[in-house]
């Protein structure tokens, strides 16, 4: 479905990712795993159009998104929960949600998805009108993972989700997530909180300076002793 | 050819038509610098002043020019900017090397040329520079034509002592160089009258609204509302003024903005009844003023002013001066302009000294009212061409 | 009494128009992060598409709106697209290119006028330039009350559109978030192009409605400007609700320092506000006013 | 030494041309270029070295002026004296002013300059007793040649620019650089970034002040228009930065010869070269065209300034590599 | 006296605690880790240290002198030199001149600064860039730049925010030489360091925090074995 081949990308003069090739299939849970700076979110950023590629493609459902301007690839389906949620502080957590259906397919169903964004998250429709600025970290991200809904995914990427949340707030985001693929839309997942998100995970791949070192079903990686030791340092 | 000796090429050829300019021509013309505002926020009266002393100078040309020889005139911009009006006098002087000097609309610009002329003994003839400084420096190379700033209130100063007899006045005025001066001469006078002086207030050129001010002169009550403006200001004063309801026993604009046909079209009604110090108008008495006036309107087909008459009335004193100066060196025009006593369309034209001015031209003020859309003359008396109008009729009771 | 409730009228109705240029400019500074020096050179040329309309065609400055906005929202398009987006990738010393082209934007803007029109004072006189009506002893007049009906209209029309449309919603979440903007689909080189000529339409629309009270040449813009980058301060960078407030309290501030303080104090009045806001109070009214 | 090569010939230039060059006109306009030279290069001292940019140079430079010129009218003490007590006295306006403004970040430092100015202005127009208002102070030129003024100025410019050159070689001319570059890598680097700040703007402000002195005792006239001019004084300062080349030396001295040849050049339509050849040709359509020419000063520089921001951001000295790139080799040769 | 401890730091912004109760002591001469997952507080305790933000309460105590109250560029004078997460090179000046600017807080002239930053920047390695224009650099020499332009302020204590974070294996171990060079030459070090390896294999002792508190404390292996910072880095069911 999605498929990310040989991609070299630029900061500037400066290369953060060498040749990085990876594929998500339909229905599937992928998971990039990789220390700070390992180019992670570098990834996510250029198969949502922020950065481009100097080399290599990127595809998905035959259709090259490298090559596509980058406000035009929510509306193909590909949707990105940023790092940090990035939710628009000063408007309604209402408001944020329907900035995820601009797209006139989401448009059209947009008070339907609403209603269903609030049935999945019922504290965000107590607190529609509040500005999102407001919201706690994990409502927050519940806003921002509406927003991501509104837009009629076929593609879910997250990057780290779990990113300043209690433990329990974690499991729930990682519930949450699990529950949409279960809807259907495929999901990609950027994640430094290893161990929970390889146990779910169909397949995951390591990063590790802008490289993809090593790659895998979540499980067998799990007891990769290279991932431990990457983590750990043991 | 290879760019560089392109740029050569093309840098040479100009460097030698420079050069070709700046060569006097061997003509026998006479050479006289006009320094004026063409470009820049005063643009619009150097356009007057230049169309005034392009018409007087086709006019003396005509008729032979002076001893045989045409004058010519070289206009230089000085933009509004003092340092820029010196460039301008500079050139004029070292690269044109003009006989006599003229024009020098804004204050700030003239002072700045006449230091220049006096420095390089060039005789300048200030046209329109209203500063009183201008002629109180002993400049012996300096003369000037139009009153100073601050004896535009005269005749309003008899008018008041011998028929409106206030007993209070309010100032209005705008802060520029002339705004200032006038007023300060005019509370002088004031003072003088024992009329007593409410308030005085400047405001910034160009205001978008004076209402608060009026609002505060209303509440004062006075017989006099003395203001010093400019055109536009002008007509939202008189605007402001009749929205408000004010009503003094008569409204008196202290010369500039007052007596423009345009005052007349932005304050429309509002202009009616209202007073003005002027200088001059197409009907104060002077032979050729009229004349003038329908001139220009026939050749440039828009409407001219007293600005316009200072310029054209310039070149017939330079023209008469160069008449009878024993040659033209700057010198001897100097010593021409100095014994000057000739009249034009802008007046009897004298040089005289008194005060600490010096080689100042002095001339008597009028004072003219808005009659049913007409500028009347109703002061002195003897000039008159109709009585005035006194008191004002509060707006209420207009029709 | 009368005195003071004369100059609040007087200072309100001024700043009804002062708001909608800060409106305009602060939507700019909002969304592109610049502030515009070439704001009140805008709203200058407007004027002088109104003055000609009237003038040769006897067209009602009020209709004019219907011409002087569009046409002023194209100039400010094509001002963004070809003059200002470009710098965007430019690397410079100075950070603020933009800002200096904008004056640089104003300053041929006001030449080219000048250029046609000379510095000729111009009016726009029509039948209701003069009229007033009383409310008791205080005076309001005819075109500037309407101005400020105008201009009320305008900025709720305004607050509406950014509020209730996606477009205006994507101009407020480029404000905010460029980057996730651009994650939400919204294309915002764009959205910049469309704020810049709202920001213009706004002056135009000023303009024109100042156009029968004032008068009009080349150099009017610059005060403007001024005013506008005063209210947007007061108003808190970026904030509708603000730059209303902002505008209303410049308004009302010149007009009782005018009457109270004497007239030549107008300006400075405003800068001193200006000034203190900017040290004292950072992010302008808003902190006060929680909008 | 190839570094100070061109700059000294420069000098010597400088030095001879008026006695080669006897017009005074000419002189006069190479006076007024060192006293842009020097606002522009104070100008780029705060803005182009240390990142504050100035959007109200004019206060510094009308509270120059106005300091020479009030001790000549109330204490008629010689107005050359005045000169230092212009610099103090622009110093002296900056210091608290600077104080205050600083914390303000980028761009809202420069609109808190523009509104000094302003203030300024209004506060030196409404102080009639002090400074005459509008009417304005007229002062007797100390000198009837133009040669010592041009030699005086020739001689602060040089002081100028050696002294930005030395400020820019030493650890102030560092410290104000990396404040420009990163403020807070600067904090941890152990730099006061507000006393520098202090002492950039205190440097600048007082070669202002000089220059206005220098206008006062030159021109013999001013008022607050006039030296507190925002259009022609602060804005054009920021120009001259800009189209030269903020950041570099010598980019000032080519910004302010820019515009005053340009204002020069088309206000005397490119030096009566249209008018040499309309009477030459007696075609009207060079008159016609002179007209045009004339009219548009402004009109050029603006669009010169445009031009410049476009395609050469950082100036001509700055992107001098770039211009001879462009129009030196690139240029296919024929 | 201690060398240099920070007690019960406590900073707030809006209403959350970013960092919240933290105290830890660093013994002079060691290599001291601050370790916890994104977020958790550690580039604000740095912020906090080298006085960019104010504390709401706690001390800071260097060399027995509180400095919490001092600003930023005095703190550097007394010897707290640091680096930056996101690299914050001078960019339109030289490597070289960016060594000299920080060398002017310990000397005066010129020349002295020249010498000064000549010999950091040799003793840091980065010689053959010193001539290049800082903004042209790539990510392994800016990091290095950063810490030689810390270094030419002589410090006594130097704070360390991810140096090696996007470096491939040689740059990193590069990167590790170095940061045992500059203890071995007598300052001290508290790192901030992402890749667990690193931080294990240099650093004498870790202090860990997650949520702005301390979670745990001690060497290497003690910090490894502890179950809320396993918790922390790995998630709930690891341990």
């Amino acid at each position: 479905m999605l498929k990310v081949e040989g991609i070299d990308v630029y900061y500037g003069d400066l290369q953060v990712l060498w040749e990085v090739s990876f594929e998500v299939r339909e229905n599937e849970i992928v998971v990039l795993v990789g220390a700070n700076g390992a180019g992670k979110s570098t990834t996510l950023k250029t198969i949502s159009g922020l950065l481009r590629p100097r080399k290599g493609a990127i595809e998905f459902d035959g259709l090259r998104l490298d090559q596509t301007p980058a406000d035009r690839i929510i509306g193909c389906g590909v949707v990105h929960v940023p790092e940090a949620r990035r939710l628009f502080v000063e408007m309604s957590v209402e408001e944020n949600l329907i900035m995820g259906s601009l797209s006139s397919a989401a448009k059209a169903r947009r008070q339907e998805r609403l209603n269903w964004v609030y049935g999945l998250f019922p504290r965000l429709r107590e607190r529609h009108s509040q500005p999102a600025g407001t919201l706690s970290g994990g409502e927050q991200q519940m806003c921002a993972i509406g927003r991501g809904l509104m837009a009629l995914p076929k593609i879910l990427m997250f990057d780290e989700p779990s990113l300043g949340l209690a433990p329990i707030l974690v499991q729930n985001v990682f519930d949450i997530i699990k529950r949409i693929n279960k809807e259907g839309v495929t999901i990609l997942l950027v994640e430094q909180n290893v161990r929970q998100t390889l146990s779910f995970c169909d397949r995951a791949y390591v990063l590790e300076n802008g490289r993809v070192v090593l790659q895998g079903a979540g499980r067998e990686l799990m007891t990769n002793s290279y991932v431990k030791e990457a983590y750990l340092g043991l | 050819m290879k760019p560089a000796r392109k740029m050569f090429v093309f840098l040479t050829a100009f460097a030698l038509s420079v050069c070709a300019t700046a060569v006097p021509a061997l003509s026998q013309t006479i050479k006289v610098g006009v320094v004026l505002p063409l470009t820049g926020s005063e643009a619009a009266f150097g356009e007057i002043e230049r169309n005034s002393f392009q018409m007087a100078l086709d006019e003396i040309n005509a008729k032979g020019g002076v001893k045989g020889r045409k004058i010519e005139l070289i206009f230089e911009d000085d933009t509004g900017k003092p340092d820029v009006g010196r460039s301008a006098v500079e050139k004029l002087i070292s690269q044109d090397k003009v006989s006599v000097l003229t024009g020098g609309y804004s204050s700030a610009v003239s002072i700045g040329v006449t230091a220049l002329a006096q420095q390089k003994n060039i005789p300048f003839l200030v046209t329109t520079g209203s500063a009183d400084e201008i002629t109180e420096k002993g400049y012996s190379y300096v003369f000037r034509i139009n009153p100073p700033a601050s004896e535009y209130p005269e005749a309003v100063t008899s008018f008041l002592q011998e028929v409106v007899k206030p007993k209070t006045a309010v100032i209005l005025y705008e802060n520029t160089s002339f705004g200032q001066s006038s007023s300060k001469s005019f509370e002088g006078n004031l003072k003088n009258l024992g009329v007593q002086l409410l308030l005085k207030e400047a405001y910034n050129a160009n205001a978008v609204d004076f209402k608060p001010i009026l609002t505060r002169v209303k509440s004062m009550n006075p017989d006099l509302i003395y203001m010093v403006s400019y055109v536009m200001d002008a007509a939202l004063l008189m605007r402001q003024s009749k929205e408000l309801d004010i009503n003094p026993q008569l409204f008196v604009g202290g010369g500039a903005g007052f007596t423009l046909p345009e005052f007349r079209e932005n304050a429309q009604a509002a202009a009616d009844n209202v007073f003005s110090a002027t200088l001059w108008s197409e009907s104060v008495p002077y032979p050729g003023a009229m004349d003038y006036y329908k001139k220009y309107n026939a050749r440039f087909k828009s409407n001219t002013e007293y600005h316009g008459t200072e310029a054209y009335a310039c070149l017939y004193v330079i023209a008469d001066a160069l008449q009878r100066a024993r040659t033209f060196s700057p010198s001897d025009i100097r010593d021409a302009l100095a014994s000057t006593d000739t009249k034009t369309a802008f007046g009897p034209v004298k040089f005289v000294s008194y005060g600490k001015k010096t080689q100042q031209n002095r001339l008597p003020t009028f004072m003219v009212q808005w009659q049913r859309g007409k500028l009347e003359t109703v002061w002195p008396r003897n000039v008159a061409t109709k009585g005035y109008i006194f008191p004002t009729t509060p707006w209420r009771e207009r029709k | 009494m009368d005195v003071f409730w004369q100059t609040l009228v007087a200072g309100i109705l001024k700043g009804g128009l002062y708001a909608l240029i800060g409106i305009g400019m602060t939507l700019i500074m909002g969304v592109m992060g610049i502030i515009n020096l070439a704001q009140g050179q805008l709203m200058m040329v407007s004027m002088y598409i109104t003055y000609v309309l009237f003038s040769a065609l006897r067209i009602d400055p009020y209709l004019s709106l219907a011409i002087a906005m569009p046409a002023l929202f194209l100039l400010g398009v094509l001002i963004q697209k070809y003059f200002l987006n470009p710098l965007l990738k430019v690397d410079t010393i100075l950070p603020h290119n933009q800002v200096l082209m904008t004056v640089g934007i104003g300053m041929v803007l006001t030449e080219v006028i000048r250029f046609i029109f000379k510095s000729d004072y111009r009016s726009v006189s029509t039948t209701y330039s003069n009229k007033t009506f009383f409310l008791g002893h205080i005076s309001f007049s005819v075109a500037l009350t309407v101005a400020f009906g105008i201009a009320v209209m305008f900025t709720l029309g305004m607050f509406l559109f950014l509020m209730k449309t996606d477009l205006g919603r994507s101009i407020r979440a480029t404000a905010q978030d460029k980057e996730a903007a651009t994650l939400m689909g919204v294309n915002t080189g764009r959205i910049t192009v469309i704020t810049f000529g709202l920001g213009s339409a706004l002056a135009a629309c000023a303009g024109t409605l100042l156009a029968p009270v004032f008068y009009i040449f080349p150099d009017i813009g610059g005060p403007f400007t001024s005013k506008a980058f005063v209210i947007t301060i007061l108003g808190g960078l970026g904030s509708t609700v603000g730059a209303i407030f902002g505008g209303l309290t410049l308004g009302i501030a010149e007009s009782v320092g005018s009457t109270y303080l004497g007239m030549d104090y107008e300006n400075i009045i405003g800068m001193i506000i200006f000034v203190g806001v900017l040290v004292f109070l950072p992010s302008g009214f808003k902190r006060l006013t929680k909008v | 030494m190839k570094k100070n090569l061109y700059p000294l010939i420069f000098l010597l230039a400088l030095i001879v041309l008026p006695l080669l060059l006897r017009q005074e006109y000419y002189q006069h306009l190479i006076i007024l270029f060192m006293m842009w030279v020097i606002i522009g290069s104070a100008w780029n001292l705060l803005a182009g070295y240390t990142g504050r940019v100035s959007f109200g140079h004019a206060a510094f430079f009308g509270s120059g002026a106005y300091a020479a010129g009030l001790l000549t009218y109330h204490y008629a003490i010689s107005p050359w004296w005045g000169m230092v007590t212009g610099g103090l006295l622009a110093t002296a306006v900056a210091f608290p002013f600077g104080w205050i403004t600083f914390r303000l970040r980028g761009a809202y430092f420069a609109l808190a300059t523009l509104a000094l100015n302003e203030v300024l202005k209004d506060a030196a127009k409404i102080a009639e007793p002090l400074t005459n208002g509008m009417v304005g102070i007229l002062i007797m030129p100390t000198f009837s040649s133009k040669l010592p003024y041009y030699y005086i100025i020739l001689f602060m410019m040089v002081l100028t620019i050696l002294c930005m050159r030395l400020t820019v070689h030493s650890k102030l001319g560092y410290y104000f650089i990396s404040i420009r570059e990163d403020q807070e890598a600067a904090e941890s680097m152990g730099i006061n970034t507000t006393r520098y700040k202090m002492i950039s703007l205190c440097i600048g402000t007082f070669w202002t002040g000089l220059a206005g002195a220098f206008y006062m005792n030159y021109m013999g006239f001013i008022d607050p228009s006039v030296v507190f001019s925002l259009q022609d004084l602060s804005i054009a300062a920021v120009l001259v930065g800009i189209v030269g080349g903020v950041g570099t030396i010598y980019g000032p001295a080519v910004g302010a010869f820019i515009m005053i040849a340009v204002q020069e050049f088309f206000r005397s339509g490119f030096f009566g070269l249209f008018k040499y050849f309309a009477d030459k040709t007696g075609s009207s359509a060079f008159t016609t065209v002179s007209e045009f020419v004339k009219t548009a000063h402004t009109l050029g520089f603006g669009l010169l300034v445009i031009f410049v921001i476009l395609l050469l951001p950082n100036g001509i000295v700055g992107d001098w590599p770039k211009i001879k790139r462009k129009v030196f080799r690139i240029k296919p040769e024929n | 006296m201690s060398f240099f401890r920070t007690e019960n730091l406590v900073k707030y912004f809006g209403g959350l605690a970013a960092v919240n109760n933290v105290s830890f002591e660093v013994r002079e001469g060691e290599i001291f880790g601050l370790i916890g997952p994104n977020g958790s507080g550690k580039t604000t305790t740095f912020n906090l240290i080298s006085g960019f933000h104010r504390l709401n309460s706690g001390r800071v105590v260097f060399k027995g002198q509180e400095i919490h109250r001092l600003p930023t560029y005095q703190i550097c004078r007394l010897g707290i030199g640091r680096t930056f997460q996101v690299v914050k090179p001078l960019g339109r000046m030289s490597v070289l001149d960016n060594v000299i600017a920080a060398a002017f807080a310990r000397v005066n002239t010129l020349r002295e600064a020249r010498d000064l930053a000549l010999e950091t920047i040799d003793f840091c390695g980065i010689v053959p860039v010193q001539n290049l224009l800082a903004k042209s650099l790539p990510i392994a020499w800016r990091k290095r730049l950063e810490i030689t332009r810390a270094m030419a302020t002589r410090p006594a204590l130097l704070l360390l925010d991810e140096t090696s974070a996007g470096l491939n294996p040689t740059e990193l171990l590069q990167a590790i030489d170095l940061i045992k060079k500059i203890r071995d030459n007598g300052t001290t070090i508290i790192i901030i360091e992402h890749i667990m390896h690193v931080i294990m294999s240099i650093s004498d002792r870790i202090h860990a925090i997650n949520f702005g508190q301390t979670i745990g404390e001690g060497t290497p292996q003690e910090v490894a074995q502890n179950k809320a910072v396993i918790e922390a880095y790995l998630g709930t069911d690891y341990a």
